[in-house]
């Protein structure tokens, strides 16, 4: 199973900033290993990161996305104490959901 | 150089123009793009797959280091200043599939993500954004560098 | 040249004598502790064999001033270079120079004979890691001075003629073993370890002499 | 054709002017500092250390016990501090032991793991008990960030250390007759563009024997000290030292006492 995110959310004025790192390989499918077989691509595919139900980003990803992704966004409309929940789905179908409460 | 300089400038403005008249935008209001536009080779392809040419715009900006000590981790921002920004894209030119990733941005989320991406190379780091419906680019140029011992 | 003459016929009984102990100063019981550590410490792994580690004189007489933290007095030094200048083959083919080329790949690359390259993976000089070589290339390291020019400013202007040989001579000596000229230097002894073979040599004195080198831009 | 054309010239055009900043920028060292400095924030090292607490936190072992009774060297149970103190002497094993080689005698003692099957896992940084390792020294040597380096030197056994691992600083062998000290032996050295620590005296806050454990972006790892210390060793061209063994305890020693002072930045980011 895959290990928890890291989502830091914190508001300041009307403006709520989210930082997320995940865990997560994101090979892309090119490289190969020390044999010259090819490695098979694993890598997260889709973000999607809500407020209140409500998406307040998504992203589709590749394997150009570095290693231990790094994400960061900021939205309006969120109050101290709610929840931010970001969850991520990889080309394998794994896929990971995680909340942070914003400070 | 400078004569290419000026062609180069003269062709930006010329594409802005075509924009702003909505002669060389695609209508795709909502759209993310489909999963296939990830594979394709080429900057050109990658814009295509976008949706189209977009015209350079300093409302739109991308940050990315001059140079990068390596080219596994590389810190790379777009904002866009343009309104109803709804679609970000981050390419990188010389990577053998330049699409890198795209963001869909919901009405109250600002026009402003960061993320960390590979570049085999040096390479420009082209941000496309979508605002209004048309395509607006900023580019960057970042310089990877071989690190420390072994390279 | 005149140096080396000077030196190559000094005695190296000196530094026989010396090279018995390791004179590594404070209480005898400290060096006895890390010869036990370093016996009980490493394994062999890959190609980086338990040999790796066997003794060395000069390796061990410049360690042994660095723990001390004094300088070599002048007759140790010069002992250290005379027996190391006698390692020095000159090019079995009468060749000095190859090509500048091969000679800028194998300055970049700084691969072989750790744990993890296989006996077969073809060495490369680390040159960059240390010099600057080419003005274009921004990544290099300041451990050794600047080969930027180096022919250039050493006034080689036909690597082949008689008005080169003496430096020409010098540059083959220095990259086959450094400490010939510099008891202690940190430059490996590239041929006299067999880092490069003698041919990668001969390009990588293409790379600093010929005037088409783009280190004699 | 003539549209991608358009599309070329206009990036060049963006490019160009990009490149004109730039080299107004300055340096390259600059443009360095700046990437190293877009970093920091959102260190994937966070990661290891959420992993890390919950470890040190779980029952787990034979025994299904916590370890958070362990004694790192400033009582059971003692974090912040205890890694900045780190080699140190340990009257209950006789040893001068790491934040490593500690965390494994705890897992023995208190949660009865087989000590031999950690080492022998210990080296696998990215799997099974190798992994719970890193993920756990990076949680523990972050409980004393921001603190400074003060290794006890008042036991005959550290004061031995201290002097086997200068010993081995200045060892030279190998092809390429490298010892420490070639690389980390002189003020401002540099290797390509990457800074060399001097680490003969303490080298500043947060830089040498400070940064460690870090995330290494080249190959997305986080290394502990015996990590670096393995692959300085792999680079110096040595046989390689075993997990824990008296080299890296004893380099480990002679680095903290030199950087006495300086504090501690982990986890940190590297390239």
């Amino acid at each position: 199973m895959a290990d928890p995110m890291r989502i830091r959310a914190a508001l300041a004025g009307d403006e709520t900033t989210v930082r997320v790192l995940m865990a997560h390989i994101m090979e892309p499918g090119t490289r190969r290993d020390a044999a010259g077989a090819l490695i098979p691509a694993h890598f997260i595919q889709d973000v999607d990161a809500s407020h209140n139900g409500k998406s307040v980003l998504k992203a589709m990803w590749t394997g150009a996305v570095s290693q231990n992704p790094f994400l960061s966004f900021k939205f309006k409309g969120a109050a101290k104490g709610d929840k931010v929940v970001v969850k991520w789905v990889d080309n394998k179908r794994d896929t990971r959901t995680d909340e942070a409460t914003i400070a | 150089m400078k004569s290419t300089r000026r062609s180069a400038l003269k062709a930006t403005g010329a594409f802005a123009t075509l924009v702003s008249l909505g002669l060389v935008t695609q209508s795709q209001a909502q759209a993310a793009v489909d999963r296939a536009s990830f594979s394709v080779k080429t900057l050109d392809d990658a814009l295509k797959a976008i949706g189209g040419t977009p015209a350079n715009s300093d409302q739109v900006t991308v940050v990315s280091p001059d140079i990068a000590e390596n080219g596994a981790v590389v810190p790379v921002g777009v904002t866009s200043k343009l309104p109803n920004t709804t679609e970000i894209y981050i390419i990188i030119e010389k990577n053998p599939t330049p699409l890198a990733a795209a963001f869909m941005i919901p009405a109250g989320t600002a026009a402003d993500v960061q993320t960390r991406v590979k570049m085999g190379q040096s390479t420009n780091v082209v941000a496309v954004v979508k605002a209004d419906g048309k395509l607006f680019s900023a580019t960057k140029e970042t310089k990877v560098t071989l690190g420390g011992c072994g390279g | 040249m005149k140096k080396y003459m000077r030196l190559a016929r000094l005695p190296a009984s000196i530094f026989a004598l010396s090279a018995c102990s390791t004179g590594l100063g404070g209480g005898a019981d400290y060096d006895k502790m890390f010869q036990d550590a370093v016996t009980a410490s490493f394994q062999p792994k890959g190609i980086a064999t338990m040999d790796y580690l066997k003794p060395d004189s000069a390796n061990n007489i410049c360690a042994a001033a660095d723990v001390a933290g004094k300088p070599l007095d002048d007759k140790m030094v010069q002992a250290i270079e005379a027996a190391e200048m006698k390692t020095i083959k000159m090019p079995s083919d009468g060749k000095f120079l190859g090509d500048w080329k091969e000679g800028e790949r194998i300055a970049q690359s700084g691969r072989g004979l750790t744990w993890t390259d296989k006996i077969t993976d073809v060495s490369g000089g680390n040159c960059y890691n240390c010099h600057q070589m080419d003005k274009k290339e921004i990544s290099y390291g300041n451990l050794g001075p600047s080969l930027y020019n180096y022919g250039k400013l050493r006034g080689v202007t036909d690597p082949s003629g008689a008005a080169s040989k003496p430096i020409v001579e010098y540059t083959w000596g220095k990259l086959w073993n450094a400490r010939a000229y510099n008891a202690c230097s940190q430059m490996p002894r590239v041929g006299h370890k067999g880092i490069l073979t003698e041919q990668q040599i001969q390009h990588v004195m293409a790379l600093l002499l010929d005037p088409n080198s783009p280190v004699n831009k | 054709m003539r549209s991608s054309e358009a599309i070329r010239l206009a990036i060049l055009a963006g490019a160009l002017s990009a490149a004109a900043a730039a080299s107004a920028q300055g340096t390259t060292a600059e443009g360095i500092a700046k990437y190293r400095e877009m970093l920091q924030d959102g260190n994937p090292a966070d990661l290891f250390d959420m992993k890390g607490e919950e470890l040190w936190k779980q029952k787990r072992g034979p025994k299904a016990a916590t370890l958070e009774r362990c004694d790192l060297g400033k009582g059971p149970g003692v974090l912040a501090g205890a890694f900045t103190e780190l080699p140190r002497f340990f009257a209950d094993t006789g040893k001068v032991m790491d934040l490593e080689t500690r965390l494994i005698h705890c897992m023995v003692t208190i949660q009865g793991f087989n000590e031999s099957d950690l080492y022998k896992a210990a080296p696998s940084i990215g799997r099974g008990e190798g992994a719970n390792l890193v993920a756990m020294t990076t949680y523990l040597a972050t409980q004393s960030r921001g603190m400074r380096f003060n290794l006890p030197q008042n036991r005959p056994e550290e004061k031995n250390m201290y002097e086997v691992g200068k010993r081995l600083f200045f060892q030279r062998a190998g092809p390429h007759d490298f010892s420490c000290s070639s690389c980390h032996g002189v003020e401002g050295g540099r290797i390509r563009l990457q800074d060399l620590p001097l680490l003969t005296k303490n080298p500043g806050d947060g830089v040498g024997f400070a940064a460690w454990p870090a995330y290494r972006v080249s190959n997305g790892q986080m290394w502990t000290m015996q990590k670096r210390l393995n692959d300085c060793y792999r680079q110096q061209r040595f046989p390689e030292p075993k997990f824990g063994s008296d080299v890296t305890i004893a380099l480990g020693v002679y680095m903290g006492v030199n950087a006495k002072g300086a504090v501690s930045a982990v986890p940190t980011i590297k390239r």
